[in-house]
């Protein structure tokens, strides 16, 4: 690196440590401390990328989050790289590789550039007006506009990091650890309220930090010295957690905050494996202190964007901090007194200091004296007008302003420099208090946007609540701290402060030029390349609002988000359409304030942790039974038990058929159970299901079906009357925790007179069905002494029974039509339960099936599965269902919505069966049913909601819901595919055993 | 007449350095009397003056927008263009505004970019299967140009999507529409305004309706932060704000106005050129032209007028993009904002007469009223023009929520066994 | 994310919550006596309120029990939470 | 005889952090509103089901949570024969259900119980969940229900960075990787 540009006495790098990194593929040194900008900056270079638009070179602008231009990619590692990231937030760490973004083939010869000449072609939103003919070669445009557009380049391999949550609860929370803030926290903390400071830099201190001038002192020390005491006795707090290189990003309502910590970026390649990356802190805190700063405006004036051109603060954080000199003969260009602090410390810094350019007219506060002591010389109420060098600023051009301050006057002084500090005041930093929804008020004296009314327990202090001057950031700070936090912290009482005072403020938006207005450039937006005259452009074609003219030259919409170019778009407009500007209002800054990865967003809700995933007490067995599964809501299903190389259709083929000629099991124990107990059981079941209960027997099983008010079938189940008041209830898998929340919802808000509890016992009990004309030798041989005659024991009833002395309860009930039985046994005993129904079934062959094999089961009998055969638009009468309809019930959930004109109609939907001429063909579900097929446009009649081929039939079938469908039996009908047409009948729904014969066999 | 827009125009232009070029639209007073009012300045607003006046010849009207143009959902959304709708209405509906979508910018005369990338919806499970194979069909019948993609033609389409079997919910396929795609909504908003405005459309900004003036059943004007306007016949199309101006003439309306989130990652080289949504795990993704992923997030339970949400949404949205893209993990959100969505309960809009009147409704349109915006403004106009409905929006009148021949879109209900 | 004080359990997280809709909508008695309007009127007409609401919530992941809420729905403040059967404590 | 099975079969150590499964214990869903269902759950198990939200009451056998108004979980300290899960249900069943006062569920495999303890379970539990502990964790025996990682549990307070944890059988598995996971970056 080049020796000259550093300074060797420096409090903040390691000068002992050097580090190298990569930058455009160039090997490059810093040290341990540095940024990549001090770093670059250090080493003589400013120009690290291209603008968006114009490709115009670009340098370092400024040392924090604000940096609108030098924005780079970090890594070239294919999972690991990371676009646009700031140079001046990027600590050096050994392996560092950076690259320019938005440039080819390289950033110092740019082909793009080439867009600048074009310039005068290509005015704000010119794309509206063009790309329009051909027609059809919009396509061809966009590719290539898409092309010239983004800036970095998107990983292409999944991300190796990992990235973790944690949800804090504090008392207080200090967003920003500088002066103001420190002494916030400090006092929030000594007064025993549980307190947490953050700041997004690696230490605490903001720019008192090196702030070592005669003009700032504290109780006759240098406000830096006063200050580092400060932060020495936070170590002494319990109460106060500190956390550093921690950026808020996001201030949401009831003082709901997010904020990123980094953990691994500034770790050298080697240290960051298996560490999380970064953390994203959930605050919830009673009370928000934020204490952000300021930041330093731009300037606006023609060709103000060229690389060498800094925020004057910038320049003097670089010297003063790192200890970096980012020219040897360096200008400033000012409308306030700040620039001049950061000449004193060039100057002491022995940089040599051309001029200060001051478009004010002679002011005498202290610090401008010192600095005219020093003898430095400044270009009294004047501007610049120009500025020189491509790739890097060589030259300015001065001259005077006129007593308004509207135009320049007089002769063009040229200066030779290398770098160019400008400062056009400051802004505070609002940000999150208008992200919380706090309201602004405009001051006028100095153009600031400051904090008014807030709906949270929040304040603002320091230089965000406008307070700019050492002693009023002080004093206004503990003032406002003590009344927001009710105590009484005489800490900072009369402390000696001395600080400069600024006496004269001015401030022109645009400032002028002896060039004709329209053809200079001046920017406002760096990287989105928005000049005055875009805004200018803007207005003229009736974009009023800054809302409007925001969007449509797209100032502040770059990734800095306008922090350095909004204010002054506010401005110029305000000068331009001649309102005030306190009555423009602001455009609304949106979180996140600093850009969040998606990565921190999500934390470790990645890969298995995506979602949650529900297992069944007899899911073990399925695994080491090579069972395929199937997602059915957050559980995981047995789908089919595929024998060696035995495809998904051979393997269904096979448990269906084994299920009918003998036996077979399946696990049911995701089906919702939910425990009904209470005097008015009953009652509440005659007005939640269709049908009535009353008469239910105990011991014994009905099949219920329930609705929504609107008349729809919602969910259907198997419910149990176990005592006098006592059921239990079956649900859907999916359905089970909608039903239970809807039916505490109508006990609790609609029926609270019902004397009835409901308990979900779902994962309380392993539910095996075993079906099959076997079933009962097999039930005989697990539960000897359990009577299973039909007499005993018949369809719909339920027996209380106990395998090995563990009580279990079995019903009597079928989804498939066949004889079957279901156990239903505490969950730690069904695996082993399971097994032994396995054992006892092997001489039979009893098969296990999955899901596929039960739905095909079922649809040979014709039974429906909510959500597949229904779809939210059937009612019961639909499903052709209408005996289970209660007709002497008054009530129940939906009986109104049935007879609305609408659901009463005699040719709705309705569900019926399909068979397809040809037997072996299956159709397709979800394929669609006409009538005639020729007919233009063609009507659809309905479409088909289930369909197999069935082996007990030898032949496929099909469910489906037919436009007036009940009446159509044994017409035919089409089903139009992409390239075929299937031709169909409507038949009943029921395609085996009619009669139910096999219940009983 | 206004100049038109042209790369001749802007080289003309160029040599006066710009100076020259006409206001978008004027910035008029209201007048006493207008011979209809549209009160919302919106995209599906605009549209609707324009076609009064295009296709019906009412020119003496006036927008009414109580803050900036296209500063509501039109400048909100993720703009995403489709119409492969389950329901005949629907689709009937929705492709109707996908024609006009297809030659808008140059009938505008303003380029509104309409980037026909294709909209894939993919299927996370046997259910998703079925409803999407419904749809595809019913589209196919419906001469939408609907297709079924197996996993491997949804990879080789979009190839940086995670089709891996072994995701928690891996994707099982599918459906396509080629034509659907992408435009800019602020330039549909200010390409109808420019286009009205041209026919003498009043674009009246900063003013807010504070009540509507009835005499007996029918309308009389109303009641502005700018005085009274008179005029025979109100189209409300005030999206999430629809309920409260309803409630202006004591009338109740089946809708739900909640948050809806969005956001945009910093601006990266091309790296998607499609639109995928996934309705099972909550993403929809696609890149704008400035590079940024605009990705949708979901709605939150709860009504809320302060275009904010909850930031669970925003996480569980953004967990669902890195479950199908892993490689986007180190991308970085860069802007998020919430809108006001107007529900209703069968997810379909409301394009209707209402019982007083010479008063219109047009609402209802959720989380996806942009896509229809050509179509809707341009059957609310019908419907405003001749007082009875296109046979297009026949189906999504008021009463439907009294007969309840409603048009699910919720697709199906997803229960599973 | 809100901070909603539970009646039952105290102060929350909003993501232990479910929100019911607009509150006071009572069940018709008698829905059969009831119009085709009348009943969609229960069924689907909503206030949707900007301004205050009155709204139902549940506790769903901690004491399940549903209650009412006053909101304010323009700025997201709830004035004030009571029980079911209790009488909203804001006109 | 039937085999016990266990989702979790498995106890992890982590720098101050121990999570293990606790079983079997007995667990019971209570639920009622009379007065008469508090008095007779005192009589039966000399234990009043405490009527302040987020606390519990027990004896050397046995804890009642508050889950409710209306709801307590009771659950043994110490592990019990299985096969007289049902005994003690059985007659608290027929004095409370049967004699109409109120409901009685066995839930005691619904639930399955983890203990968390050492100096970082509160920062565990924090990677995933919202609840406010700064209070709780002082607090011996309060209870509370709330998510951790979208899943619902029961949280016990049995004393200084030691707690019980109930979860729903299906979800234990899923939430016991997901604690192990999170506590290595501990």
């Amino acid at each position: 690196m080049s020796k000259d540009l550093r300074i060797t006495n420096n409090k903040f790098i390691d000068q002992t440590t050097r580090i190298s990194f990569k930058f455009d593929g160039k090997t490059l040194y810093g040290f341990k401390g540095d940024t990549l900008a001090s770093a670059l900056l250090a080493n003589n270079i400013h120009l690290v990328g291209r603008s968006f638009k114009y490709h115009r070179p670009r340098g370092i602008m400024a040392c924090g989050s604000e940096e609108p231009n030098a924005i780079v990619q970090v890594g070239s590692d294919a999972s690991m790289t990371e676009p646009n990231t700031r140079v001046t937030e990027i600590e050096l760490y050994e392996g560092l590789e950076a690259t320019s973004q938005n440039c080819w083939p390289s950033v110092n010869f740019d082909i793009g550039a080439i867009n600048n000449f074009f310039s005068p072609l290509i005015p704000a939103a010119f794309y509206y007006k063009t790309f329009m003919w051909p027609a059809n070669f919009w396509k061809l445009y966009e590719y290539f506009i898409r092309k010239s557009a983004g800036l970095g380049k998107s990983p292409t391999k999944p991300d190796k990091d990992i990235y973790d949550h944690r949800y804090l609860h504090c008392d207080v929370l200090v967003v920003g650890g500088g002066i103001s803030g420190i002494m916030a926290a400090k006092t929030a903390a000594k007064n025993n309220l549980n307190t947490v400071l953050i700041d997004d830099k690696i230490n605490l201190g903001g720019t008192t930090l090196f702030q070592q001038n005669e003009c700032f002192k504290i109780n006759n020390t240098y406000s830096n010295e006063w200050l580092k005491k400060e932060i020495e006795s936070l170590n002494s707090l319990k109460n106060l957690t500190i956390k550093t290189r921690t950026s808020l990003a996001a201030y949401h309502s009831y003082n709901y905050l997010l904020a990123r910590e980094n953990l691994t970026d500034h770790l050298d390649i080697n240290e960051k494996k298996d560490k999380v990356r970064q953390r994203l802190w959930k605050i919830r805190a009673k009370k928000v202190i934020i204490s952000t700063g300021a930041m330093e405006r731009p300037l606006i004036f023609n060709n103000n964007d060229r690389p060498g051109i800094m925020l004057s603060s910038s320049i003097k954080k670089y010297i003063d901090y790192y200890g970096v000199k980012c020219g040897q003969k360096i200008s400033l260009f000012t409308n306030n007194d700040s620039a001049y602090e950061t000449a004193i410390s060039l100057n002491n810094s022995g940089v040599n200091v051309n001029s200060v350019i001051d478009i004010r007219d002679k002011t005498n506060s202290i610090i401008v004296k010192q600095a005219e002591e020093l003898g430095i010389k400044i270009h009294w109420k004047s501007s610049i007008v120009n500025t020189n060098g491509y790739k890097k600023i060589n030259s300015i051009e001065i001259m005077k302003l006129t007593d308004d301050g509207a135009a320049v006057v007089g002769e063009k002084i040229k200066e030779q420099c290398d770098c160019l500090g400008i400062s056009g005041g400051w802004t505070p930093r609002v940000h999150l208090f208008t992200q919380s929804g706090g309201k602004l008020k405009f001051r006028d004296e100095d153009n600031v946007f400051l904090p008014d009314k807030s709906e949270l327990d929040q304040i603002s202090i320091g230089s965000c609540n406008g307070d700019f001057e050492l002693d009023d950031v002080i004093k206004n700070s503990v003032t406002l701290t003590n009344k927001f936090l009710n105590v009484d912290n005489n800490d900072y009482e009369n402390l000696e402060i001395i600080s400069s005072k600024e006496t004269t403020k001015k401030n022109i938006w645009l400032l002028p030029s002896d060039k004709l207005l329209s053809k200079a450039k001046q920017f406002l937006d760096f990287q989105n390349d928005s000049t005055a005259n875009d805004i200018k452009l803007a207005l003229r074609e009736g974009f009023k609002s800054i809302e409007h003219v925001k969007r449509y030259t797209t100032t502040g919409m770059a990734t800095d988000q306008g922090k350095l170019s909004n204010m002054h778009a506010l401005g110029i407009i305000a000068e331009t359409a001649g309102v005030k500007m306190g009555e423009l209002g602001t455009t609304t800054f949106r979180p996140p304030y600093t850009p969040l990865t998606f990565g921190a967003i999500v934390g470790r809700n990645v890969g298995e942790f995506f979602d949650i995933t529900r297992k069944t007490p007899i899911h073990d067995w399925h695994v080491e039974n090579k069972a395929e599964f199937e997602n059915v809501g957050q559980w995981k299903r047995a789908w089919y038990y595929p024998k060696k190389n035995e495809s998904m259709h051979d393997a269904v083929q096979r448990e269906s058929k084994a299920a009918r000629d003998s036996a077979g099991m399946l696990d049911a124990s995701t089906l919702g159970k939910i425990d009904i107990q209470g005097t008015d059981a009953s009652e509440f079941l005659n007005r939640v299901y269709t049908n009535a209960w009353s008469k239910l027997e105990i011991g014994k099983c009905r099949y219920g079906l329930m609705l929504n008010e609107d008349g729809m079938v919602y969910d259907d189940g198997v419910t149990t009357r176990l005592g006098e008041n006592h059921y239990i209830m079956t649900t859907t898998t999916g359905g089970a925790a909608n039903v239970l929340s809807k039916l505490e919802d109508y006990l609790q808000t609609e029926w609270p007179e019902l004397d009835v509890y409901l308990t979900s016992v779902t994962d309380q009990f392993a539910t095996i069905s075993i079906c099959g004309p076997n079933s009962k030798k097999i039930l005989t041989k697990v539960i000897p002494d359990l009577d299973l005659s039909d007499k005993e024991f018949p369809h719909m009833s339920f027996k209380n029974a106990s395998i090995n002395n563990i009580k279990c309860r079995v019903m009597r009930i079928s989804f498939t039509g066949e004889h079957s039985y279901e156990i239903n046994i505490q969950s730690s005993f069904g695996k082993s339960v399971w097994e032994k129904c396995f054992e006892a079934g092997k001489e039979f062959n009893i098969t296990p099936y999955g899901t596929e094999t039960m739905h095909l089961l079922r649809a040979e009998k014709g039974f429906i599965i909510t959500g597949q055969d229904t779809d939210g638009t059937m009612t019961p009468v639909d499903l052709q269902m209408d005996w289970i309809i209660s007709k002497k019930k008054y009530d129940f959930i939906g009986k109104r919505s049935l007879y609305r004109s609408d659901t009463i109609r005699d040719d709705r939907k309705q569900l019926v069966g399909l068979i397809t001429e040809d037997p072996k063909e299956v159709l397709e579900e979800g394929a669609q049913i006409v009538s005639e097929i020729n007919k233009k446009p063609v009507e659809m009649l309905g479409h088909v909601t289930s369909s197999y081929f069935s082996p007990n039939l030898n032949k496929s079938i099909a469910l489906a819901v037919v436009k007036n469908g009940k009446n159509l039996k044994g017409h035919k009908m089409f089903v139009p595919m992409k390239n075929k047409t299937i031709n169909v009948t409507i038949t009943d729904s029921v395609f085996l055993d009619k009669d139910n014969k096999r219940l009983n066999a | 007449m206004k100049n038109k827009y042209s790369i001749f125009s802007l080289i003309k232009n160029a040599f006066s350095y710009h100076e020259n070029w006409q206001r978008a639209w004027r910035d008029p007073e209201p007048k006493k009397e207008y011979e209809a009012i549209i009160i919302g300045g919106g995209g599906h607003g605009l549209a609707t003056a324009y076609y009064l006046a295009k296709k019906h010849n009412m020119k003496n009207i006036a927008v009414l927008e109580k803050g900036w143009i296209g500063g509501g959902n039109t400048g909100r959304n993720t703009t995403i263009i489709r119409s492969n709708y389950l329901w005949d209405a629907s689709a009937g509906l929705y492709d109707h505004a996908l024609k006009i979508w297809e030659g808008l910018s140059q009938e505008l005369n303003y380029n509104v970019m309409f980037s026909q990338r294709g909209v894939m919806n993919l299927a996370h499970n046997l259910q998703d299967v079925r409803d999407l194979k419904r749809r595809t069909h019913a589209n196919r019948l419906n001469g939408i140009d609907a297709v079924w993609l197996n996993t491997d033609e949804v990879k080789k389409f979009c190839p940086i999507i995670n089709t891996s079997p072994n995701i928690r919910y891996p994707v099982l396929g599918g459906t396509l529409q080629r034509r659907a795609g992408t435009a800019r909504h602020d330039a549909v908003a200010w390409g109808y305004a420019r286009g009205a405005d041209a026919m003498g459309v009043d674009i009246i900004q900063n003013c807010e309706l504070k009540g509507i003036k009835r005499n007996g059943n029918s309308v009389e004007g109303i009641e502005t932060t700018k005085g009274f306007i008179k005029t025979k016949k109100i189209g409300v199309v005030a999206a999430g704000h629809s309920s409260v101006i309803a409630s202006m003439v004591d009338l109740k309306l089946p809708l739900e106005s909640k948050p809806l989130q969005a956001l945009v990652s910093e601006p990266v080289k091309p790296i998607i050129d499609t639109v995928v949504m996934s309705n099972a795990v909550h993403a929809y993704v696609s890149q704008s032209d400035k590079g940024e992923l605009v990705i949708g997030a979901g709605t939150d339970a709860y009504v809320s007028y302060t275009q904010r949400g909850s930031h669970d949404v925003v996480e569980g949205t953004l967990k669902a993009i890195l479950e199908l893209y892993p490689i986007f993990s180190r991308m970085k959100m860069l802007r998020q904002w919430g809108g006001i969505v107007d529900i209703c309960p069968d997810a379909s809009p409301i394009i209707s007469k209402t019982h007083i009147k010479g008063l219109y409704f047009n609402c209802g349109w959720g989380t996806g009223g942009f896509k229809a915006t050509p179509g809707s403004g341009d059957l609310f106009a019908h419907t405003i023009a001749n007082d009875e409905p296109h046979k297009l929006n026949a189906d999504f009148n008021i009463n439907r929520f009294v007969s309840g021949d409603l048009v699910d879109e919720h697709g199906a209900a997803a229960v599973a066994h | 994310m809100f901070l909603i004080n539970c009646p039952y359990c105290g102060e929350r997280d909003q993501s232990e919550f479910t929100a019911g809709g607009e509150a006071h909508i009572v069940r018709p008695k008698q829905p059969t006596e009831l119009s085709d309007d009348q009943w969609a009127e229960f069924l689907f007409m909503r206030k949707n309120i900007k301004g205050i609401q009155f709204e139902r919530w549940s506790h769903a992941h901690g004491c399940r029990k549903w209650f009412n809420m006053v909101r304010d729905t323009s700025n997201d403040k709830i004035h004030a939470v009571y029980k079911m059967g209790e009488k909203p404590p804001i006109k | 005889m039937l085999n016990y099975n266990s989702p979790i079969k498995d106890q992890k150590e982590y720098s101050e952090i121990k999570i293990s499964e606790v079983e079997p214990t007995l667990k019971l869903n209570l639920r009622g509103k009379k007065r008469d269902f508090i008095t007779k759950i005192g009589k039966e198990l000399s234990i009043i089901p405490p009527s302040d939200p987020n606390t519990s009451s027990g004896n050397e056998k046995f804890n009642i949570l508050w889950l409710s108004p209306d709801e307590w979980l009771l659950y043994s300290n110490d592990k019990i024969d299985l096969k007289n899960t049902t005994l003690l249900e059985e007659k608290l069943f027929n004095e409370v259900s049967k004699s109409k006062i109120g409901s009685i569920a066995n839930v005691t495999d619904h639930w399955i119980m983890l203990n968390v303890n050492g100096k970082n379970t509160f920062d565990l539990l924090s990677t995933g969940c919202p609840f406010n502990f700064n209070n709780f964790k002082n607090s011996k025996n309060a209870v509370t229900q709330t998510l951790i990682n979208h899943i619902d549990v029961i949280l016990h307070n049995k004393d200084l960075n030691n707690l019980n944890l109930f979860v729903r059988r299906s979800f234990s598995n899923h939430l016991w990787s997901w604690l192990n996971d999170s506590s290595r970056f501990f």
